[in-house]
This record gives structure tokens, C-alpha cells and sequence, in this order.
């Protein structure tokens, strides 16, 4: 096995707490309430807000909020293998924690009796697919105008040749020793998606923590800039 | 940004669209025979051995090409595996529904297959490694992200310009293994089918119709033309009918559109691999 | 490969514009609001209406007019190989275009909130199925006095072996170069179903075309034969 | 044509049944232990390896064999395969819904395959191409077409006719390869078993049930009888019980009624094949 | 193939007409209604009743009486080779003709528009679980306190080497010559349930009832004696 | 016995239960940081070749292990198969409902199946027969018979517990052959890892929670503990969030109570086996 780092420099090129190249477009879909695009890394992940409208079952409407439901889903050309289109086991545990990541930024009690679903559509993988696809549905959340209390941003740490780094990726998931996504709300400095698999202790879980804290913050900024670029600067352009 | 109607201006736009189609025209500007914007991009799933992003439109599909190795079937030993799948994504209207593909999205696939395999596009012959043991299965998936009418043409040019840019990893068999090489072959192409959809509105026959259009049409063809100008696949749908004279105009008007389409993918696909 | 046509005469021994034999028999199944079963070639069809009845489930009910539903299913033993039960993706584009066919025939507006339901079983496939099974579904509606424009008879055409013929077997349609199935309302002159499998130039198009044509107006007077004898000669005999 | 009828017209029809029931009548003036008229008609599919049509009354069901070359099942390395599978189709009564088998239709088929494995009626030992690895798969399929009550009897004798006129295409193996031959083997015939059906209604026992009788009955119970006057297989269903005396009885009238079923199938398919 | 009786002994030791261990507790999952646990020889066996409830679909409602519903399923590790955990057709068929021995002995009519769920879950498997799962049934049952008309116990007899034996094992059923479940309602001497598999002349299957209705008759004395234990020794240390 | 309550009720428990907290107290007289009462019972399922039944207060579950031989992932040639999943059945509360796994079952065995994956408790290296063509496959299947909350810990539990006293049937190829021998393998351990799940309810952490507490928590963390004390896996769940100095916390007290819980598994493991 080659090793991952050499020199203080990993297998792509990248510094120990450098991002890849993030970017984020908004509003990429017409028919969509609310959609954004984003490129993290290889990953490219389209995601679609449709809400808040009504609830089909209606057992599911809620009398004091509104019903979030996601979708994580990839596209059968995304991987190296064709992936079959039904959920896999594995889409279906991303879906939950995308929408509980998701779920403490948004104001559903302004909601009542109605739905928000969110499509998270990835049409090429690469390693911390789910960190970016949240970081897009956020974004997409708030073209729909979807009231929300805190932006959500997120990224993966983790640790490869006994070395704890930032934004793993797919080489770097394989054949590295840990990876640990999270979902942040910056402003609110709440976590709201924390997973690992793989080994760390007790003082490298918390140093992984940090870092993967630190690249949710910078992509925070690209979100920022986003917004900002297609709300504010294009104001003259828009419909 | 959400896009919501009521009924009754619904029914307005519709009666306009009508006028207008008596007079040659339609609600976005465009001619009876006249195409929304064509825009293709390939190679943008490095995964995917092809791939291309096609708007038509607002319409905007996405297709994939992955290779796999497989065994014929046992009446086509000689030959290799064509499959194609379309989904229409929930994320691409608010009437899509996650789940297995519904009858429309099954007719989708079933027809743009069929102007594929008909058409002879590619030389399956070709795509044998060895004989009644191992040939290459193309595996051709497409998902819809954005519809607005018109998805049959769509969809076809998408999977026309993502096989058009495939490239298959070379498989050889050697002491009875199958050793995947670092070389990669060219999709090997006989011609380019071109889908062309025509809607049958009040009487009036329009191409390319949007979803508005949709709304109202009694009757769509869609017919594939190769390019020998020959008519490989052709699918009537909708509750409408078409008589003996209307399905002549069809005819010359898909083999007439059907040049200027296939040059403008030509265009693209061939534009861009020179770039590369 | 053998050919299929040799001095003029095609591999089962008819001639370009002969249909194989047809032969139509009305309300065979008892259960049925309206039933008939064809052979068509080797083809065995049998088919059941049911309705105008209550619509399940409920939201699929329109105010102004009834649901058509159809459904083309072949049995397993219907085939060379056997089939899967469950249906296919090949019956389920049968089963829309079938029912596209005979909807322009039918005054679903008499008939409001109500569901109308066509039932093709094919138990016995050969070339030309969905052809026959239309056929067979439009005696069965004028069986089930449903309120009809025109009746809707079927037959394909295609080109074998560089020669334009009418009503493509089995063989022919494996073997061959194009099939062409139609479908025809023949006093409203109007075509209902259309579908081409294989190549044509625009000259080869019409004939072909007016090929079937004229296999659908023998198909209808073999119609009118059965509905004829069922209804009045036999009216005797009725109870 | 249609059959609508009032609850109403239905308790009337109720109450007279249960009358006629009690002076040893049935509504369509059956006695208690008489069948409805059963016609059988093999070979109608050319296409399967052996096929019957059988009306029992109005109860229509049609039964094809298929015959494939398959694996033998691990623990059964010298036995060929047998599958039965029923289908109510949505065409045999307004009550029918396309879809999976439910609960009824599965106990259908696997009440008549029992019937058909337990009497050890196909020789599933000569169904062997090589042990251990190709023998004979049977797939028994039969499509229900009208249902008018007993479908466990229709079924039945579709399924032994069907089998009874199955030729199976010989397969050989030649040099490790499997050969299909040109010849034909028939099906390796143990035993005739015959499926009898009994429906208890208010403490009278009747054969052959309709499904008006069906809609009344309390118990269900079918007896699958072999030449040598054998209870091969049992099947007793619906939410009603029997008492000891009843079943005893029940015994005895399915063996007497199997005699006479056995030789009109008998008659039918072997006078048929005489005929060829 | 080895003898399954010699000496008049069955390969496991019985006797022609001796039961398996039967062992049954009541109350054993918090949750449920009602519930019990049987071994019965190897089977181990638990169920649950919930009831009565409001019904789920609505449409299954019933206005004169409850809806009795039963789920008889194996656990995947229950048998040699692991089962798949969807319902296989025999479960299906089985868990029909549990709901169908229990019914007779319910007062459905006591519960009106309610529902009452049985599910018999297979923990591990010997020859015999439908009529073990129906004897713990009836005790769950009657440990959620629905009205009974009777107990419903339960107990197969077959034929092994030509001789009639009861209680047929898991052994004597594969190798054996006939199997024939049995469920009676001891007080009302009804049979609910009846299946046989294999061959019997008609004096060997009333031989062969007759020895699997002692055995019923056993089985319903450890059901008496298991809620009386239950219900009455204990009910000092009950809550 | 039937447990019905009034949402009355429910809310009148839930005001105590925060009350309660607030004073590191809990409804059942737990302090925040005690489990539950732990049962554990290895061997009851002769058919599988390991099992066990776990009860974690009132909640209760069964694993067993069944093995299999299989082909090895192309891509993972000389390792053993690992499968896990977990079935809520319908008989574990009023409001499990029959039918295929849902996304909390899902996420439950994932869970679950990540922690013996990533902390290696297996030695997967050592489940191969013959490399790249044989390998043993491990199918751990958990039916949850009675949920009062935790089921993650519990179901941990009794998976770690079952493979701990699985017995492997040994195979061999001799000739190209497999054969089933006469022996048995010990499972291939590397380390026990140790489940531990906490629930955050009003900004208070307790571990182990019920139902009850389930219902009000506003984010549960599960962390899998290795016996160097290394966490190997975690699962953050729900709708609540944490703070960085609550994660620190959790971290500490997780790897502090998988300690005794590990000795107690141990305890009843390798006790039981020497009684053998």
C-alpha cells in the first residue's frame, strides 16, 4: 500500500487541513422552490427544495409544524459500480441524518400542516458525499425561503497515516484509519450531524472534532458568498 | 423559485395558446416547427465511461454511460448488451414522486431505447470479447432533473451524445481470465438517430412542446430518423388521433428537423473532442 | 438465414396483404361485464370489462368523465421461455398504448366518477399481440355496452425481407426489417395507436401504413361479423 | 354481462339456500354430492409442454406447463423440480385485483401442489438429466379466467390434465455440454390424484361449492384422493370446525366421488391422445 | 436410511403415543396484551396479541365484530439454513390456518369494529411449530383477557414406518410417511384446524386423528395448568 | 397486560421527568450515568451456530448467528463475510407494524454492524477457506421482541455476545471439493467492543435511556468503544444538537462506562463456557 502522506503532503497535493475546491451555484433548478448545486472535490451533488406545500399522506401532517422529509439518493452512473436506482440501506441511514442535521436550523413551527422535502441528488461520488450534499440542501433551503434560524455547514476530519486531516477523500476513506463527518451551526455552535467510522482516542477524537469544526467554517463562507453573490450583487438581473 | 398557478389563468394561457396556434405562433415566441435552445455539455461524470447534461429549454436531463462485462444472451451470442433506464427525479417537478419508475417513465426509456436499438446506432457485433462468453453490457441511465415538456427528445440526445463519448475500458481474455487493460475503445457508431416530437394541438402540429403545451396536446409522435433519413422508431401517445394526412406532414418534418439537430450534436460531440 | 418471402409467397405460405386467420368469439367469460376472446394467428386473447364501476382508490375518480385503466398481461406459459408473473416493462408500455387506442372510441363523459377497467390476458403470444388484443378489447366494450364513437380494430404491417407485407408473425417480426402496428377508428378515419420498430424511408413509411390500413378494415368486418351474429341472429337464443 | 345484485335479493337467496339445504336440495338443483358439469380441454397452448382449459360449472381455469433445465436442489440431488404458482386474474370477477398472489390464491397453489407432490404422482426421480447437477424444472402455472367457487377442484384437474399431456423436449449431455435432442419424453406418471371438495353450510355437507355456497359456508375442506383410494393431502379452511362424525363422513365421500372424476379425466385425455 | 422405529421406540425415545417436553410461561413481553412462550420438543416459540384496537386500514373494519389478523413468522436463525426475513409463501399459507383454528373459539362479536393481532414468532423451528404457535396462541390469548368460547390446543400425528405415532419431530416429518396437524376446541369437540401431508387409507387417517386429538387433549392440560399457575397460585405477587 | 395511558398522563410524567434531571434524578431511580439491569443468556438457539438473548431493563432481544460459505467481495478477496440486520417485529409494541425493515431498523443495524466492522472484532482474515473463492459468510440477524428504549445498546449486546460464542462449522477443499467437516472453529476474535448510548434531554446527559425518556430526548449519541478504549464508531441521531463541551462529555463518559459492561459480557461469556 502506498502511503497516504509524504513529506506533510497527502495523496492529492493537499496540506493536513486544507479543503478541497468547493462551489456552490444557487437556484440551478426551474421548477424547484428552492435548489443549489455544488462541486466538492469530485463530488457533484444537485439538491431541490419543494415547500412548504401540502401533505400527501395526510397522516403525516403535523397540526404544529411542518413534515421535513429528505432523500438521499445517487445516480446510477455516480460510482465506479453501476448502482442500482432503489434506495440502498445505505442511502436510506443518509437520508435520516442529512434531514436531523438539517432539521435545528429551520423554523417549521412557522410551517403548520405542511411538507418540506429536500432532494439530495448525487451524480458523481467522491469521498464526504453527505457532508457536501447537506451543505448544498442548506443553501437550496434558503432560496425556498424557507425560515431558518442558523445556516448549516459541513465537512468530514479524520485520520490517515496516523494523522489527523481535513476533508477526507474517497482514497482517503478507503484506505485511511478514520473519517468523521459533521454538521455545524455556526452561529449557534451546535453540532448537528457527528459520525465515525474508524478508530480514534479519546485526544484525537477531540483534535478530529476541531478540525472537521474549523472546515465547516470555511465552507460556511462559501455558502455566504453564494448567497450573497445571487441575492444582492445580481439584484438587477433577477426576474 | 416556486412557480404556482391558479386554474383560472391556467385556462386563460390555454385559450391564448390556442389563438395563437391559428395564427402560427406559440405562447414563448417560437414558430410551429421551431426548437427551444440546445444546450450539451459531455464528459462531465468522470465516473461514468460517458456522460452528458442536456437542456432543451428548461428541460434538463442528465445521462450516464458505465461498461460493465457480461454474459450474452444465449440467443445473441454474437453480440453485446444495450439496457437504458430514464427516472424522473422527484427533484424535477412538484409532481414527480420518489419510487420505481411509473408508466410514463417506463414509455420514456422503452422509446429512446428503441430509436437507439433500430437505428443500429452502435455495432453491438462489436462489443464481443468472446463469443457466447463475455461481451461488454452498455448500461445507459438518464436522470430527468428539471422537466418542461418534452422529454422523449431530451432524453435522446443526452444518451445519443454520452454514447457518442464513450470510451470502453479494453477487456482482454487471456489463459481463460479476463484481464481489464489500460487501453480504451471507441464506442463503435454506425449513425446518429435524432428523436424529434411532434404534439398534435387543436389540429395544429408543433415540435419541441413544452410542458404548457403538454398540458393541452391530444396526440404526440415522437419518430427517430437515422442518417440516412430513414424512420427507425416512432411512438404515437396520448388519447388523441391523428389522420392519414397528418401523419405525411409528420413524417417530412422529423426527417427535416432531424438534420439541423444532428449537425448542431455533431457540433459538440466531434467540437469537443478536439479541444481535449 | 433462411429467407422469408420466395416467388411472392411469404414463410407461412400467405400472400403480402393476407391477414392470418382471425376469429372472434363475444361474452365468453361470465363474471364480466363484457368479455371476448380472438385468436389472431397462433395469438389466444382473452379479454374482460368491467364497469362502469365505483373508482378504488377514490382520488383517482374524475367529475366529468370515467377512468380507463387497462392492463396487458401475458400468462407464463404464454411464451417459448416462461415468463415472470409479475409484469414487465414491455407489458406495462402495452397496457398505456392499448389503452390509448380504444380512449378516443369511447364516450367516457356519459359516465362520470366511475372507472372502466380492460383486462388483456394473452395466454397464448405470437406475432402482432398487442394488435390482437385491442381488437379483442373493442368487441369486449361493445360487448359491456359501454357508450362507443367507432369501433377500434388493429393490424400491423412492416417490411421483410425488402418488401412491404401485411400483419407480421412471430418469425417475420424477428427476422424481419419493420413492424408497424395501428390501430383505427375506420368511419371516424382517425389513428389511435402507432408504433414502428425498424427502418423506413418516408415512401416505404406511407406504404407500409397503407398497408395496415387495410388490414384494420378486414379486422373490422370480422368485428361487426361476431357482434352481429352475438346480437342478432342469436337473439333467440338469449336469455 | 353484468351481474348486480341487491344484499337484499342476496339474504332472500341466503335463506332459501339454507332451506333447501335442510330437504337435501341445492339452489341450482344439485344434490348434496353431485359436481357441476366439468369440461376439460388439453393441448389448447401450443406453446407450453402440456396445457388444459377446464370449466368446472362457471369456475374457468386454464393450466400450463413449462418445462426448463435447472440446478437439482441440494438435498435432492437425484429429484427433478416441480413449482406450482395460481393466479387469480383481475378479468375473473369484479372482486379481483392485478397484483402479487394474496393469502387465498397462495393456499390455492400450494394446496394443489401438495395434492400433486404428496401423491407422489410425477416420478420426480426420472426427471434427472445428470445427478447433481441438470434435471427437468416443471413449472405448473395455471391462470384463474371465471370464478364461480371450487377453484381448489378446477385447478386441480387443470393442473393433472396439463401434466398428464406434458411431453418433455429430451435434453442430453454430450461431452459436458447440454444437448436439447429433437425426441420427447413423456411425464413419468405414478398416480391420478384427484382433488374433492366439501363446504360445510349449517351442519349440511356439500361437493363442489359454488360461489354463491362459498359465501355461506363455514368450513372448507379439500381431500386430495390417489388411485389406491389414499388421503394424500388435506387442506381444511375457513374460520368454521368439524366434528369427528363430519370428517369421517368427509373421508368417505371424497374417496367415492374421486373414482368417478378420475375416469371422466381419464377419459378425456387419454381418448384425446388417441385421437392424435 | 435408517430405521425411524425400533423396538417399538421412536429414534428420539418416545413411546407411539408420547408428546415432545412441552413447556409454556405466560406474560413474558411487557408490551403486548397478552403473550406466552412455548417449547414444544425443540420449537421455541413466543407470541404476542394486541388488541383489541382501532383497526389500520380503516376499510378493514368490521361493524358486527373484531378483525382478527395473524402473522406466523420465522426468525432467520431458526432454522438450518438461514430464511430470508420476508414472509415465504408457506408462512403465508400458515399464518391462514392459525387465524383460522383460533377464530371459532373468539367472541368477535364482543369487539365491533376493533381489531385483535396475533403474530407467532418462530424463534427456532422443529416439526410441529403451526400447532405449537396456535397452543401458545390460545394462552396469549386468553392472557389479554379476549373473550373465549373455549381453549383451541393443538398437537400433529403421522405415520413412521407404517405405524401411526404422535407429536410427529422434526426427523419424522422429512423422513416420514404422513404428517397431519390437528387443533381442537376440547369443550366443543370441534377440529379448527386439519392438514395432512402424505398418504393414509381411510381407516389409518381416522387411526391417525384419533391419536392426534389425545394429544390435544394433553397439550390442553399444560395450557390449564400453565394459567392457572399464572392467574391463581400467583396472584399474590402479581401487581 | 395492556399499558394505556392518556396524553394527560403523559405530559404530567414528562414535567416530573425534567424536574427530576434537573436534580440528577430519573422516573425509574436510576442517576443519570446507571444502566439498566443487564441479562444476558448465550446458547439458546441450537439451530444457529451462536445466539443471544439480551434484556436491557424491559427491553428485550435475540441475536443469532448462522454461517454460511459464499464467495469472497471481488475486491476484498481474503476476507470473510460479515451480514447484520435488525427487524423490529410487530410483537415488540403496539406500534411496530409488520413489513420490511424502516429507516430507524435500518439505522439500527448499521449501527450496530459498524461498530463490530470498524472496531475489528472480527478477524475477517481468518474466515477464508480458500482465497478469492471461498470464504465463511456471517449472517447476525437481531429480532427485537420487546422495545422500552435503547434498542442500539441492546441489540450491540446481543450481537457481540452471539459471536462470542459462535461456533464455526469447519470446511475444507480437498479435490476442488468443499466438505464439511466434522469440527468446529472458534470465532476469530480481535477485541470486545462496547456499545453506549446517551441520550441528551433538556440539556441534561443521561445514558441508557427508556422509552420514556426516548420520547423527550432531543439527540442521542452512540459511541462504540474498543478495549484499548479507542472509540471505533459513532452515531449521532435525532433532531436535537450539542455543544463541543457536551461531546467532550459524552466522549469520556462513554469510554468510562464501557469498561464494566464489558466485564460483565465477559462474565457471562466466558463463564458459561467454562461451566460447558
Amino acid at each position: 500500500m502506498g502511503k497516504l502522506i509524504q513529506n506533510g503532503i497527502r495523496i492529492d497535493g493537499r496540506k493536513f487541513d486544507e479543503l478541497r475546491p468547493v462551489k456552490i451555484e444557487v437556484g440551478v433548478l426551474k421548477n424547484a422552490d428552492g435548489s443549489a448545486y455544488i462541486e466538492f472535490g469530485n463530488n457533484k451533488i444537485v439538491v431541490a427544495v419543494y415547500g412548504p406545500k401540502e401533505v400527501h399522506p395526510k397522516h403525516m401532517e403535523m397540526p404544529d409544524k411542518a413534515t421535513l422529509r429528505c432523500r438521499y439518493h445517487m445516480s446510477p452512473f455516480s460510482v465506479e459500480e453501476r448502482k442500482n436506482p432503489a434506495p440502498s440501506r445505505r442511502e436510506i441511514e443518509i437520508s435520516k441524518v442529512t434531514r436531523e442535521a438539517l432539521e435545528p436550523a429551520l423554523i417549521l413551527e412557522d410551517y403548520p400542516r405542511t411538507a418540506i422535502d429536500i432532494y439530495v441528488e448525487v451524480l458523481q461520488s467522491d469521498g464526504g458525499s453527505r457532508c457536501a450534499g447537506i451543505t448544498a440542501a442548506a443553501v437550496a433551503l434558503a432560496d425556498a425561503g424557507i425560515g431558518m434560524r442558523d445556516m448549516v455547514c459541513a465537512c468530514a476530519a479524520g485520520k490517515v497515516d496516523d494523522t489527523i486531516v481535513l476533508d477526507i477523500s474517497d482514497v482517503e476513506d478507503k484506505e485511511g484509519q478514520a473519517d468523521m463527518p459533521v454538521a455545524y451551526l455556526p452561529n449557534l455552535k451546535q453540532i448537528s450531524l457527528m459520525q465515525l467510522d474508524g478508530k480514534l482516542t479519546a485526544e484525537e477524537y477531540e483534535e478530529c472534532l476541531n478540525f472537521a469544526l474549523k472546515g465547516c467554517l470555511q465552507v460556511y463562507e462559501i455558502q455566504k458568498e453564494t448567497l450573497q453573490k445571487r441575492y444582492f450583487s445580481e439584484v438587477s438581473k433577477s426576474e | 423559485m416556486s412557480r404556482r398557478s391558479s386554474i383560472v389563468i391556467e385556462h386563460l394561457r390555454q385559450e391564448q395558446m390556442e389563438a395563437l396556434l391559428k395564427v402560427g405562433k406559440r405562447l414563448d415566441g417560437r414558430g410551429l416547427t421551431d426548437y427551444r435552445e440546445l444546450k450539451i455539455e459531455t464528459g462531465l461524470i468522470k465516473k461514468a465511461e460517458g456522460s452528458a447534461l442536456v437542456s432543451l429549454g428548461n428541460t434538463q436531463v442528465i445521462a450516464g454511460v458505465k461498461i460493465e462485462v457480461d454474459k450474452p444472451f444465449p440467443d445473441m451470442p454474437d453480440k453485446g448488451l444495450l439496457i437504458c433506464n430514464a427516472e424522473v427525479l422527484p427533484l424535477a417537478s412538484a409532481y414527480a414522486e420518489p419510487g420505481p419508475p411509473d408508466e410514463a417513465a417506463i414509455e420514456l426509456a422503452r422509446v429512446v431505447d428503441r430509436g437507439i436499438r433500430e437505428s443500429e446506432m452502435i455495432d453491438l457485433s462489436k462489443l464481443v470479447i468472446k463469443e457466447n462468453e463475455k461481451v461488454y453490457a452498455v448500461f445507459i441511465d438518464v436522470s430527468i432533473l428539471n422537466t418542461d415538456g418534452n422529454l422523449f427528445d431530451a432524453t435522446s440526445y443526452a444518451v445519443v451524445s454520452a454514447l457518442l463519448t464513450t470510451k470502453i475500458p479494453k477487456y482482454e481474455i487471456i489463459n481463460n481470465e479476463l484481464i481489464k487493460t489500460n487501453e480504451f475503445i471507441n464506442m463503435p457508431i454506425n449513425t446518429i438517430p435524432i428523436s424529434v416530437t411532434m404534439a398534435k394541438i387543436n389540429n395544429s402540429i408543433v415540435v419541441d412542446p413544452t410542458n404548457e403545451e403538454e398540458m393541452c396536446m391530444d396526440a404526440r409522435v415522437t419518430m427517430t430518423v437515422d442518417e440516412a433519413n430513414r424512420v427507425c422508431a416512432v411512438q404515437k401517445g396520448e388519447r388523441g388521433t391523428l389522420s392519414i394526412e397528418q401523419i405525411k406532414e409528420i413524417i417530412n418534418l422529423a426527417i427535416y428537423k432531424s438534420v439541423d439537430i444532428r449537425e448542431k450534436i455533431k457540433g459538440v460531440v466531434y467540437g469537443k473532442e478536439k479541444e481535449q
